[in-house]
């Protein structure tokens, strides 16, 4: 079970909480199941999130594993000048 | 339109064109002459990318028109390197990473060498205001300037 | 569009009188050539002037100077008696666009574009500087301000030429300046600009004086309250405080892109104060 | 393949070292070849009619003179790009914004194009195309579209991230927000609170070099482009997109890219260019003019932010609360998020907030500048320190040091920090030569902090080792400021090679895998990794092939110096075989030498930058001159350091034009009026000084090398470090960017009464 923390605009998706736990093991599994749990979270995923995992920040490794314990964020993708 | 016939003199060498009679000397190095070392920034003199050199006077040559060059002495880019030699501040703009994306460097070098082919010895202030008329959106010329110093230095021996 | 470079200012003449389409005269072209970049402008006969003989003369007479139409600023700043005589001319000359540019634009042409911003011209009004213009009737001789009529203006009729500008000779104890305000250092159009020219008694007293203003009005205008404010003084600080309430007084600008009306007010007042105090000591007033 | 990051103590033979760019000789000759520079056999020559509204409904466009116009050979409109995007509303902006489709949303916005046998003719057909406007009401400032009796732009946006979601449309596409703990509380417990509204104007990027490309696209439904692009494999499998085309079919180039800095990580005119091409069944060139540059590229947001922060008496802030809206042009975006996530970034801060609110306005989409929405947030927050700091009676450095983030933080945005160099960039601050250096009259000194996250992305590499022993390198993203060199001493660095003896080129779309974008500082960080990688797959192929030349175990062979050696005395005596040597063996060992990498290039290094910066002001007219300048910013490492010093110094300059006097200026019609160079106002050589430079190295865990992106992050902190400065010297709080003449006029005066 990941303790996964939404930034401000996710929120109103899963009733204001600020974070969510999900039965996963790997970033795709994470999508996966968030996508099934709340179907709002959709565009957000197809327009794409960045994952943190212990300050380390994914945006496409799907088979990324999710330690047990670890911190997770899910962050908007930052564009690049 | 009828076509202007101008006969001229680029980098010491005999050109002929024929251009139209509202078409400006940028246009006619690189689209009809095929040299396209003087590139084109806003098309209205004030990048000064398209630098060039008419009987010895720095111009920007989107602003003069073909059909004026007749009978003139024009200096390009593509001139100022002496066969495989680069020219000091060639060089210097390399060594002293004078460049990043490098599209107003031919202006620079041109613009540079007017600037000292004047005067061997210029201040800082004297480059910077030499320069002035070159817009340089990458290294915020602090690189260009020290090429340029490092170059006269170079040229008077010192 | 043609373009004809004739080898007489007769030829000139009558090449511009005789078209039926829009004409325009070719010095520096670096008005023209933005411009028709632009599309703003679409010429049907270009007249490059540059052909003609003594367009790059400056001639030092018993009268003044006599500079012709298409001598480029770089050569204005190349003229040591010019730049001695008149360094605020020089100066403001030397002002428009950048070194590439310099090597193209004439005051003539700066004169003709008819901007109240042009750096070119405060300096000549403010010498009592005359054009020379030749015509299909003949030539005539005006007063540089009676050239700009509006902005983009001028008073020039169909198929006149100015062929050179006339600065009349320095009297003893007098000289110029001209300073301009932009946010840059290099490559703007003035924003507000100011010329000043003085002649002292021998004692340092301004026994004359004019002041010109740039770019807050619809044309380049010359303040004679700010000028009546100058002479009988020694430059004191009361005197300037006068010239710039003066200076402010006459200004009508308005709000744009380069600047407000505000801004230009209390600019055009701090820029004459400032070009005066050069002038002076140019003029030997310490 | 894993790579090792364990860099501690890693000795460089290469890196760090200075060699002559690659591509440096043709740069100075004139020969490299730009956008504009290409020209295809036949060409056509296209340009592009635009709207001189900034909001209108398109009733009619009749193209039917222009088209009997002797030389025309293809017009478009929107009908000819129908809509492909099957729901995709990012790509359908990006196709409404190639083309005007139903209305015209801002100045500039195209609505046809012409392609022709020459420009003069192309110029007459535009004039010959006629198009009926309705004139809508519209609004171009970022506070005023929020106003309920706005213009609505798009009546099919409704706020996204509230509950629950409005009914009627708006002009806020999305709100969200960051942050942690308890504000309110974090509020109460402060001695001191300052609190502003700050406001920026819109920028460009400014790049010299206009968007230009050439397209070809035959009637077999293959096609060729050159263009100048921050990611030609983007603009490949986006143009691909709109056009119906198999990406495959749609072979792109990248020319020499005459800077981007963001603005060329969106495709603008090359969906039209290859829509003609197709039409016209001809090769087609557009090239944008530098007003269509300005008018209808993708220019920065335009913001204004609440920012409040307190503060206790010895320094420490207990609550920072943000509220920052930014416009996305006329079409949604999420840049106010980014910059709500940037914000507080280098604050170690028990209670913060940080709330974005995406605005829409009447202006041209808005695109990547450079660390995209950091500047202004960074002006916000930083200026309101250095206030606090005032208030307080604490040197504004000391403040910032004692509030730093470090490991372990909890940024603002989310995750906790590895190692990151904020602290090391304020304590160099404190200690340089600038911060202790005498002030003149009417001179002031400021100092502001600055965050960019880099990111990394798709990648990959090609490394052929040629029958003579030199190698290629291949990669697919674009040296938008002396890459190649870095990846060339990359790769010499693992190979063991001469820097010289090391090619690097940008391949085409056709002979790499998909590569992202050069943008969020990925270049040298992403490349480099896959670089890296691909050269040690290439080692292994090496030292097989001595195995085989040697006829003993592949394991019992190492890499060292550029040459395989067996691995111990039991492997067996045998001279070192150089790379030459195992090169020219290939044919009888097995064939030609390669090794690649494709990658994810996860794990970028978030970086820190602090910037000093002396101004001196003319009371009497408001003009600034900045008389020094110091950027002190963690590199992570510097593979190229003269190349790492130039981003810095350049990224220093665009701040400093931004926080002067750069802005787009709409007139009441909704229309730019300063579409160039000779208005919009970007710094001259006179207007600078010398740039001070201080590389720090603060290694990324992540990366082989230890390297973050180093791009970006140097444009963050001028606005606010200027800001601080001039407010220092005039004695009024600057709270609107840029600090023009006329504006500091007004404060000074302002002051006086």
């Amino acid at each position: 079970m990941a303790e996964v923390h939404l930034w401000g605009a996710l929120r109103p998706i899963v009733g204001g909480a600020l974070s969510v736990s999900v039965e996963a093991k790997n970033i795709r599994e994470l999508f996966k199941t968030l996508a099934e749990q709340y179907p709002a979270f959709e565009p957000h995923l197809q327009r794409g999130i960045a994952v943190s995992i212990n300050g380390k920040i994914y945006r496409d490794t799907w088979d990324q594993a999710l330690p047990a314990d670890a911190e997770i964020y899910l962050l908007p993708r930052i564009p690049g000048g | 339109m009828s076509g202007v016939h101008v006969s001229t003199t680029i980098n010491g060498d005999a050109v002929e064109f024929v251009c139209n009679a509202d078409e400006p000397l940028l246009d006619v190095l690189r689209n009809r002459l095929g040299m396209t070392g003087a590139k084109e920034g806003c098309g209205t003199g004030d990048c000064g990318a398209c630098s060039v050199t008419i009987n010895g006077r720095l111009v920007c040559s989107c602003l003069v028109l073909g059909a004026e060059v007749n009978g003139a002495k024009v200096g390009t880019i593509e001139g100022m390197a002496k066969g495989d030699q680069l020219h000091p501040l060639q060089k210097n703009f390399i060594s002293h990473a004078a460049l990043q994306c490098g599209i107003c460097t031919p202006g620079f070098l041109i613009a540079a060498k007017a600037l000292l082919d004047k005067n061997p010895d210029p201040s800082e202030e004297e480059i910077r205001f030499g320069l002035a008329g070159n817009l340089c959106r990458c290294t915020g010329y602090d690189k260009i300037v020290r090429a340029v110093q490092a170059t006269a230095k170079e040229m008077r021996g010192a | 569009m043609r373009y004809e470079a004739p080898e007489t200012l007769k030829s000139a003449v009558t090449l511009l009188a005789k078209e039926k389409g829009l004409a325009f005269v070719l010095a520096g072209g670096t008005d023209l050539l933005v411009k028709m970049k632009g599309g703003f402008l679409e010429p049907d006969l270009v007249v490059d002037i540059k052909r003609i003989k003594g367009v790059f003369d400056i001639a030092k007479s018993a009268t003044g100077f006599r500079i012709g139409a298409a001598v480029p600023g770089v050569q204005l700043g190349e003229n040591a008696a010019l730049v001695k005589a008149w360094p605020g001319v020089v100066e403001g000359a030397n002002l428009i666009g950048s070194k590439q540019v310099q090597g193209r634009c004439t005051m003539v042409g700066n004169l003709c574009n008819g901007s109240p911003a042009a750096d070119g011209v405060p300096a000549l009004i403010a010498a009592n500087a005359k054009v020379v213009i030749s015509g299909p009737k003949g030539k005539r001789t005006i007063p540089v301000e009676q050239v700009p009529v509006s902005p983009g203006r001028i008073s020039l009729k169909k198929g006149e030429i100015i062929e050179a500008i006339l600065l009349p000779k320095r009297p003893a104890n007098s000289s110029d300046a001209y300073l301009r305000f932009i946010p840059r250092t290099e490559m703007d159009i003035a924003v507000v600009s100011a010329a000043v020219n003085l002649t002292l008694d021998g004692k340092g007293t301004v026994k004359d004086a004019r002041v010109v203003l740039g770019a807050v009005a619809p044309t380049i205008i010359v303040v004679p309250a700010a000028a009546k404010a100058l002479i009988g003084s020694k430059l004191d600080a009361a005197a300037l405080e006068k010239l710039a309430a003066a200076c402010a007084a006459a200004c009508k600008p308005i709000d744009d892109k380069r600047g407000t009306i505000e801004f230009r007010t209390k600019v055009a007042g701090v820029l004459a104060r400032r070009a005066a105090e050069i002038a002076y000591k140019r003029a030997g007033g310490k | 393949m894993p790579l090792d990051t364990n860099f501690t103590n890693q000795k460089f033979k290469q890196v760090g070292t200075r060699p002559l760019r690659p591509d440096g000789v043709d740069k100075v000759t004139g020969r490299a070849k730009y956008g504009a520079d290409y020209n295809a056999p036949g060409q056509l020559i296209a340009l592009v009619l635009r709207s001189p509204h900034a909001h209108a409904k398109i009733k009619k466009i009749d193209t039917s003179k222009a088209e009997k116009l002797a030389g025309v050979k293809a017009i478009i409109t929107s009908a000819d790009l129908p809509d492909l995007t099957a729901g995709d509303r990012g790509m359908r902006d990006i196709l409404e914004n190639c083309m005007a489709r139903k209305k015209v949303l801002y100045d500039g916005h195209a609505v046809a194009a012409v392609a022709a046998i020459d420009q003069t003719t192309a110029r007459k057909a535009l004039k010959l195309i006629q198009v009926d406007y309705e004139m809508l009401p519209h609004v171009t400032d970022v506070d005023e579209a929020l106003k309920p009796s706005a213009p609505v732009i798009h009546n099919d946006i409704f706020t996204e991230g509230v509950e629950p979601t409005p009914t009627k449309p708006s002009n806020n596409n999305k709100r969200a927000s960051f942050g942690h703990g308890d504000i309110v509380q974090g509020f109460k417990d402060a001695d001191v609170i300052v609190e502003h509204t700050y406001k920026t104007e819109q920028t460009h990027q400014g790049y010299i070099e206009p968007h230009a490309c050439v397209a070809n696209v035959s009637p077999d439904g293959q096609g060729e482009l050159w263009v100048c692009t921050q990611g030609h494999f983007v603009y490949r499998n986006q143009c691909a997109a709109l056009l119906g085309m198999d990406i495959s079919k749609l072979r792109v180039t990248a020319s020499e890219i005459g800077g981007g800095f963001g603005g060329k990580t969106h495709i603008w005119t090359e969906p039209l260019a290859l829509a003609l091409s197709r039409k016209a069944n001809r090769p087609v060139k557009l090239t944008m003019t530098r007003d269509e540059v300005f008018r209808c590229s993708g220019p920065t947001s335009s913001t204004s932010i609440d920012m409040k922060i307190g503060a206790k008496k010895d320094g420490t802030i207990t609550a920072a609360h943000g509220v920052l809206r930014y416009h996305g042009g006329a079409f949604p975006a999420t840049w106010a998020e980014f910059g709500a996530m940037t914000a507080f970034a280098c604050y170690d801060l028990k209670n913060v907030k940080s709330e974005s609110i995406e605005v829409i306005v009447n202006r041209p989409k808005t695109a990547a500048y450079r660390a995209p929405s950091a500047p202004m947030a960074a002006f916000a927050v930083e200026s309101a320190i250095d206030e606090l700091a005032k208030k307080i009676g604490m040197d504004a450095v000391e403040l910032r040091i004692k509030n730093a983030a470090k490991q372990g933080t909890q940024s603002s945005y989310g995750p906790v920090y590895g190692p990151i160099g904020i602290g090391a960039t304020l304590e160099a601050a404190k200690n340089h030569a600038h911060m202790k250096a005498p002030l003149g009259k009417n001179q002031g000194r400021g100092m502001a902090c600055g965050f960019w996250f880099n990111f990394g992305g798709q990648t990959c590499c090609d490394i052929n080792v040629t029958p003579d022993g030199t190698v290629t390198v291949a990669v697919g993203t674009i040296d938008v400021g002396g890459s190649r060199a870095s990846i060339g001493l990359m790769a010499a660095e693992e190979l063991g090679l001469a820097y010289e003896n090391v090619r690097v080129v940008i391949a085409d779309t056709s002979s790499l895998g998909h590569n992202d974008m050069t943008d969020g500082s990925r270049g040298t960080f992403s490349t480099g990794m896959a670089t890296i990688a691909a050269a040690r797959n290439c080692i292994k192929v090496l030292c097989a092939r001595a195995a085989k030349m040697w006829d003993i175990p592949e394991d019992a062979v190492v890499w060292e110096d550029g040459h395989a050696k067996p691995a111990g005395t039991n492997a067996g005596n045998f001279p070192p075989l150089s790379i030459k040597e195992i090169a020219a063996a290939a044919g009888n060992t097995g064939g030609p030498i390669a090794g690649h990498n494709e990658l994810v290039a996860d794990g970028a290094g978030v970086s820190f930058a602090t910037h000093i910066c002396d101004i001196e002001v003319d009371p009497e007219t408001g003009r600034s001159t900045v008389k020094r300048y110091t950027v002190i910013q963690d590199a992570g490492k510097a593979i190229h350091p003269s190349y790492v010093e130039g981003q810095y110094q350049g990224g220093a300059a665009q701040g400093i034009g931004w926080a002067l006097n750069e802005e787009y200026i709409y007139g009441k019609d909704g229309r730019l009026q300063n579409a160039g160079f000779l208005d919009y106002r970007i710094p001259v050589c006179s207007d600078l000084p010398f740039i001070d430079t201080m590389i720090l190295e603060i290694p990324n865990p992540n990366h082989p090398y230890g390297v973050r992106g180093v791009g970006e992050t140097s444009i963050v902190p001028p606005l606010a470090a200027i800001a601080n400065a001039m407010s220092n010297a005039v004695g009024v709080r600057m709270t609107h960017i840029p600090m023009s003449p006329p504006r500091v006029l007004k404060a000074i005066s302002n002051r006086k009464h």
